[in-house]
């Protein structure tokens, strides 16, 4: 088995690596990248805790071959913020303690950019299955419900 | 491992072909990286198929449609002619796994996956679709329904890899339509399913019908009985009552952790009526 | 240390008000370090090689091949993890989980575990280890295990409880009972009786973080572990008890905890990672994956109960019983003792017996999960008083409140209730206007009650004031759930300091001195008490460094709102010093200031929950679903309400998952058919509505603030809430958890069937 | 002298009684004397014996004082999730 030479982006940013043929994207961001927002919570795509986004397709990086990745634009939640201005999403989800563990709070956040960015004024009903590929065990989704909600009425009228 | 990204399907047949060990296709993944995930298959050779021309795409032929093999299912979804033509299929397509999942599925890989619960492929029997096989022999052409040989089977031969879907255009007056019962709203795999297709004439007599089942039998069920038991007729509560009965009658379900033989035959019978329901509004039926 | 804790009734400033938490954006921008999100240079990667069997004789293992292959740096068995326990029966249960010694006793029993250099090398590593297993008969269901021809799992195992000691080993460890009166003589009283059998499935916690640790053990018998765990201090315990090592020595950090809810208050992999370090000379990784979380880490218990209660035309209960049966998992538990304590707490009656059997299955070994074996109970006692209302007459609240316990209620698990809720939340519920919102056709509404003890335990903490007057709050409880939140503002409070100024952290082992876990609702609740201790302490200090430097008596000075005021007309132009102004002098006045706290927090005062639910069930379908759902719960005092509104609604959507769709499904091999998230099927986000909460605070005598424990209770009720709206809904009383919809659809076609 | 209630498990050690009376000002010296009367329960004891005093449920303070007339209940220790 022999490493594979992988250019791409990921976060605006130019990164290139080495990766083994059976390695996921998953596997690269956190183990080789040193990117470990994107959690492990399954690895075989049930819980959407490693979700990132994928030229502009929201995916499970734990269903993505690191090899893929060659010159794609990926998006992670290290790159939400800009600077230390928090991006509105993760504000709410601050102010409306949309998290408890805040183990499955990252691929919540780039679900529901993803989610926002397609439908910018969504109905409780589409975010609900807009995100029903996450899973939290800890709040009921209640309060994730409606930090998005409040994100999504901050901006549209930004 | 390796792992190559072939720039052409003969290129693709070529190495699935001349591979030694395990080769194993590349398309969306959500499949295979599950299976190596679990250590239930070691493939020497991934060939990732998403960068040969055409694959990634949806064209609109004179006949109909072509979708690539390598077509996210969520692009089905925003396919306007697609989803006005085939709103069944597109539905099915759009059931398979989360949000997520649908970035990188395909309705190829369902179908090749073989699993009798497939959410594409009973919507697919049921329009009739077709599939394009490449192999080291040239293409050929199969009604969808004769891929699938056994759970986890299929009657590819080695080196062939199906490059595309067909779908015709669909006949006027006519409509599809597809459901699936699951647990939860979402996240499930099918405990069964139904597919319906059907045309009418003017006075909403069911002229043609196609109705499939899923996850009711090792792979797809395609009930001739029951799309008799709608042509001739209007969709009246007789031939509804009729319909559930020859599908849960049709059925050769097992009992698993999903649901008992007694529950699938008879959602099956309640999912074939209410697609067929879908379905006849769809085609303009009242 | 003269730490009062009883209640004093003052008024609030910054307790009960819903400041955003001090890891909160660590958490929101990918920052926040869990388990597995941890390295050290030179880490190995270690993987678990797991039985396949459900019960097999382990004849040899044969690790000799593994050991070969390049790039493996140790392979482990019982062997290297030898007993140490010493006679301590519950440790040695513990070691013989961790690595199975003569006997794998489930399907995911560990039996040996590698350490190499990369992820791929150790998969390998595990392929070439020979195991020769003899297959044992199995047993998995707790009836069928009961039985007199069951394969016996432990042959040393003779039920404990019964009046004579038994000649047979058998699979019951223990008959517990409970109650007082005279059933019988009260069921001769009753008009009406309701008596039903009730089955649940196993469960798990579902926590989306799967066990995690790194561990290094250096040559000079010196260790660190980083760990994901809702107790490093036990953990330290344990593991050092099982590796023979000393307490001190090993210094463990609680990592981010990605959910636990009573899963993660034990150790499965933790020693053996240390045994691989031990033995391989290297920092060592280990992640379960998911399916060894769902085939070898603590789920819930299964279980059968019956219940028999009896009740006067006027509504009057004259006598309950239960007979209730829990699935350990192979080894010795008290889980049936539980559901015996807790399965008619929240009724005053004359006459109640329960009577609990521990039964002994091939199923990994059981774990607490958020009020532990009380859900199951309240199913099947709530389910029976929903029955026996209707066969009355009344209104299930009217019911429920005609025989609430109250203050004074001898409780049916033995002592006299003090000040109790369980009446203010039914009639909240009476006067909740969800109980009069109309419903529509094939919708049902359900409602049910649910008690838990809720603990305190032992608690440490430590309050460091920095010169700049800011202030480091360093507590030993795990924050599962916003703790260092709701920890900050009660040392605000007390201190009487802006919020802003704090900072809470979890520290190590070696930082500070023993806590008890944060299990049994008790993070807040201790670790406030602790905090308000240490507050304390630190304003004596306070006082005395102000009374320096306006060099007064200390006596003479008071703490005000965050002041030092100079008390007395003597002093009246002295006016007032701020923390700040007295932190920045404290070089000169003594050196640093802190409070310290170590106590035990006991009197931590039962709880109860009400909660109402709307069900829609589709009659050809079998399908329900929650249309609508409110929580009443007493917090006796709501630290951070939004924190407690959220464990209020975690407990119940963990509720309604169990109630509908989570359940572990075995096969006839006695092997786990659904050990991941897509069979497993905890409640996605569009399977729920929002869920209301309404707070009561009935304030706690045993605590300086009046709180009480908030994580477990809101788990309880909800199996028999849903349970209770189905057969509103569908006309067909359901007695067998979780109601998936096969269930639900043969009930219904026998209830047509007749 | 305080009247102790005992549950099944240990009211079976103490020969059948489900109350027994003691001579004891806090839990450490209840605990002492019910060992001397009853050496069966000192394995108990060492596991966890909670104590409720009129309804309060102790684990760990042995340091907890008997109120004269109090209502003294024993219980196994638990654990909580």
């Amino acid at each position: 088995m022999t490493g594979i030479a992988v250019s791409t982006t990921i976060n605006g940013d130019t990164i290139e690596y080495l990766c083994q043929p059976d390695e996921t994207l998953l596997d690269v961001l956190r183990d080789r990248l040193g990117l470990t927002g994107a959690k492990e919570g399954c690895g075989t795509g049930d819980c959407g805790a490693c979700s990132v986004i994928v030229d502009d397709r929201l995916v499970c990086s734990c269903l993505v071959l690191g090899a893929e990745a060659e010159g794609r634009r990926i998006e992670t939640v290290e790159g939400m913020a800009h600077g230390d201005q928090l991006h509105t999403l993760q504000q709410k989800f601050l102010e409306h303690a949309a998290l408890q563990c805040g183990i499955c709070t990252p691929g919540f956040l780039i679900a529901a950019k993803d989610l926002l960015a397609k439908n910018p004024d969504p109905s409780e009903e589409e975010i609900r299955f807009g995100l029903a590929g996450n899973l939290c065990r800890c709040t009921g989704y209640d309060k994730i419900v409606r930090a998005v909600q409040d994100a999504a009425h901050v901006m549209k009228g930004a | 491992m390796r792992y190559i990204r072939p720039l052409s399907i003969e290129d693709a047949v070529g190495q699935l072909a001349g591979s030694a060990g395990m080769a194993a296709i590349l398309a969306g993944g959500s499949d295979l990286l599950v299976r190596m995930k679990g250590g239930f298959v070691e493939p020497d050779l991934i060939i990732d198929i998403k960068s040969i021309a055409g694959l990634g795409e949806i064209r609109e032929t004179a006949e109909g449609f072509s979708i690539g093999a390598a077509v996210p299912c969520a692009v089905l979804g925003e396919n306007a002619a697609l989803k006005k033509a085939w709103p069944g299929v597109v539905e099915a397509a759009k059931l398979i796994g989360s949000k997520q999942v649908q970035g990188r599925c395909t309705i190829v890989g369902n179908l090749c996956n073989a699993s009798p619960a497939a959410d594409s492929v009973p919507a697919l029997v049921a329009a009739g679709a077709r599939a394009v096989v490449a192999g080291p022999s040239g293409k050929r052409t199969i009604p969808v329904e004769a891929v699938p040989t056994a759970p986890g089977r299929t009657s590819l031969a080695k080196g062939e890899i199906i490059e595309a879907i067909l779908l015709d255009s669909q006949a006027p007056h006519s409509g599809d339509a597809y459901l699936r019962f699951i647990p939860r709203t979402e996240m499930d795999i099918a405990v069964v399913s139904a597919g319906v297709n059907l045309t009418i004439d003017a006075a909403g007599v069911i002229t043609a019908a196609r109705v499939a089942l899923g996850a009711a039998a090792p792979t797809v069920l395609l009930v001739a009985e029951a799309a008799e038991a709608l042509i001739g007729r209007k969709l009246d509560e007789a031939a509804l009552e009729r319909l559930a009965k020859v599908c849960a009658g049709a059925c050769r379900p097992i009992d698993d952790k999903r649901g008992t033989i007694e529950f699938r035959r008879k959602v099956a019978g309640v999912l074939a009526r209410r697609a067929a329901t879908t379905a006849y509004a769809r085609a303009g039926g009242k | 240390m003269n730490f009062d804790p009883r209640f004093s009734g003052r008024k609030f400033t910054s307790v009960g008000t819903r400041p955003v938490r001090p890891d909160g954006v660590d958490k929101v921008t990918g920052r926040a370090r869990y388990g597995a999100d941890f390295n050290m240079a030179g880490q190995l990667v270690g993987r678990v090689l797991r039985s396949p069997h459900a019960h097999a004789v382990i004849r040899k293992i044969d690790t000799s091949k593994a050991e070969k292959l390049s790039g493996v740096k140790a392979v482990i068995t019982a062997k290297d993890l030898p007993d140490l326990t010493d006679g301590d029966a519950a440790m040695y249960d513990i070691l013989d989980n961790c690595m199975a010694r003569t006997k794998a006793l489930y399907d995911g029993h560990a039996v040996a575990a590698v350490a190499a250099i990369d992820a791929r090398t150790a998969r390998q590593a595990l392929k070439l280890i020979e195991v020769d297993y003899e297959i044992l008969p199995h047993v998995t269901d707790v009836d069928e295990a009961m039985q007199h021809h069951a394969p016996l799992i432990n042959d040393t195992i003779f039920t404990e409880g019964l009046e004579q000691k038994p000649v047979k080993p058998s699979n019951v460890t223990k008959r517990s009972q409970f109650g007082h009166g005279d059933v019988h003589q009260g069921f001769g009283h009753a008009d009406f009786i309701v008596e039903r059998s009730f089955k649940t499935e196993q469960t798990h916690q579902g926590y989306i973080e799967p066990h995690a640790c790194v561990a290094s053990v250096s040559s000079d018998g010196t260790a660190e572990l980083w760990v994901c765990t809702q107790g490093h201090f036990v953990y330290r315990q344990h593991c050092a008890q099982l590796l023979g090592m000393e307490a001190s020595k090993l210094r463990v950090t609680s990592s981010e905890i990605g959910g636990g809810f009573g899963g993660k208050t034990h150790v499965w992999a933790e020693p053996v990672a240390l045994a691989l370090s031990r033995k391989a000379g290297r920092p060592v990784k280990l992640v379960m994956t998911r399916d060894e979380v769902f085939r070898a880490s603590g789920p819930t218990s299964a279980t059968s109960i019956d219940v028999k209660i009896g009740a006067r035309k006027d509504g009057t209960i004259t006598a309950a019983e239960a007979t209730l049966r829990y699935t350990c998992g192979p080894y010795a538990g008290s889980w049936a003792e539980i559901g015996a304590m807790t399965a008619f707490a929240c009724y005053r009656l004359d006459n109640v017996k329960t009577v609990g059997y521990e039964v002994l299955v091939n199923r990994p070994k059981t774990a607490a999960y958020r009020a532990p074996s009380a859900p199951m109970a309240a199913f099947a006692v709530e389910s029976a008083v929903d029955e026996l209302a209707k066969e009355l007459g009344m209104d299930p609240v009217e019911f429920r409140i005609k025989n609430a316990a109250q203050e004074g209620t001898r409780s049916s698990y033995g002592p006299v209730y003090g000040p109790i809720g369980i009446g203010p939340t039914l009639e909240a519920v009476k006067n909740h206007a969800h109980m009069k919102a109309p419903l529509k056709k094939n919708q049902g509404r359900g409602m049910a009650c649910g008690f838990w003890f809720n603990f305190g335990g032992q608690t440490c903490v430590d309050l460091n004031i920095g010169m700049d007057g800011s202030v480091s709050l360093a507590v030993g409880t795990v924050d599962v759930g916003g703790s260092r939140a709701s920890l900050s503002l009660v040392a605000a409070e007390e201190l009487g300091i802006d919020y802003s100024q704090l900072k809470a952290i979890v520290a190590d082992t070696s930082s500070l001195g023993y806590n008890d876990m944060t299990d049994g609702s008790r993070g807040t609740f201790s670790s406030s008490m602790a905090t308000i201790s240490a507050a304390r302490n630190a304003i004596k200090i306070l006082r005395e460094r102000a009374a320096q430097m306006w060099d007064i008596p200390v006596d003479d000075v008071v703490w005000e709102h965050g002041h030092a005021v100079a008390k007395g007309d003597k002093h009246g132009n002295l006016g007032k010093l701020s923390l700040k102004e007295i932190a920045a002098k404290s070089g000169t006045t003594g050196g640093p200031i802190a409070g310290h706290s170590e106590l035990v927090a006991d009197g931590a005062g039962v709880s109860f929950a009400t909660h109402i639910c709307d069900i829609e069930v589709d009659p050809e379908t079998g399908a329900a679903r929650v249309i609508r759902y409110t929580v009443v719960q007493d917090a006796g005092k709501a630290v951070h309400p939004t924190y407690v509104e959220g464990q209020y609604q975690g407990g119940a959507a963990q509720g309604i998952g169990w109630a509908l769709n989570e359940e572990y499904i075995y096969g006839k091999d006695g092997r786990l058919q659904n050990a991941g998230f897509l069979d497993y099927r905890i409640p996605v986000c569009s399977d729920l509505p929002m869920i209301d909460t309404q707070i009561l605070e009935i304030p706690n005598p045993n605590h300086p603030y009046g709180v009480r424990g908030v994580g477990e209770t809101s788990i309880v009720p909800p199996l028999a809430a849903i349970a209770n709206a189905v057969s509103n809904a569908a006309g067909v009383r359901m007695t067998h958890i979780p109601m998936s919809p096969p269930r639900i659809l043969a009930a219904i076609e026998a209830e047509r069937e007749g | 002298m305080v009247e102790v209630t005992l549950w099944g498990a240990l009211s079976q050690l103490a020969g059948g009684k489900s109350k027994v009376e003691v001579e004891a000002k806090d839990i450490r010296e209840l605990f002492r004397k019910l060992a001397e009367q009853y050496p069966g329960f000192e394995p108990w004891i060492d596991r966890g014996i909670a104590v409720a005093i009129d309804g309060v449920i102790y684990r760990d303070t042995w340091g907890k004082k008997l109120p004269p007339g109090a209502e003294i209940f024993l219980l196994p220790r638990l654990a909580g999730g």
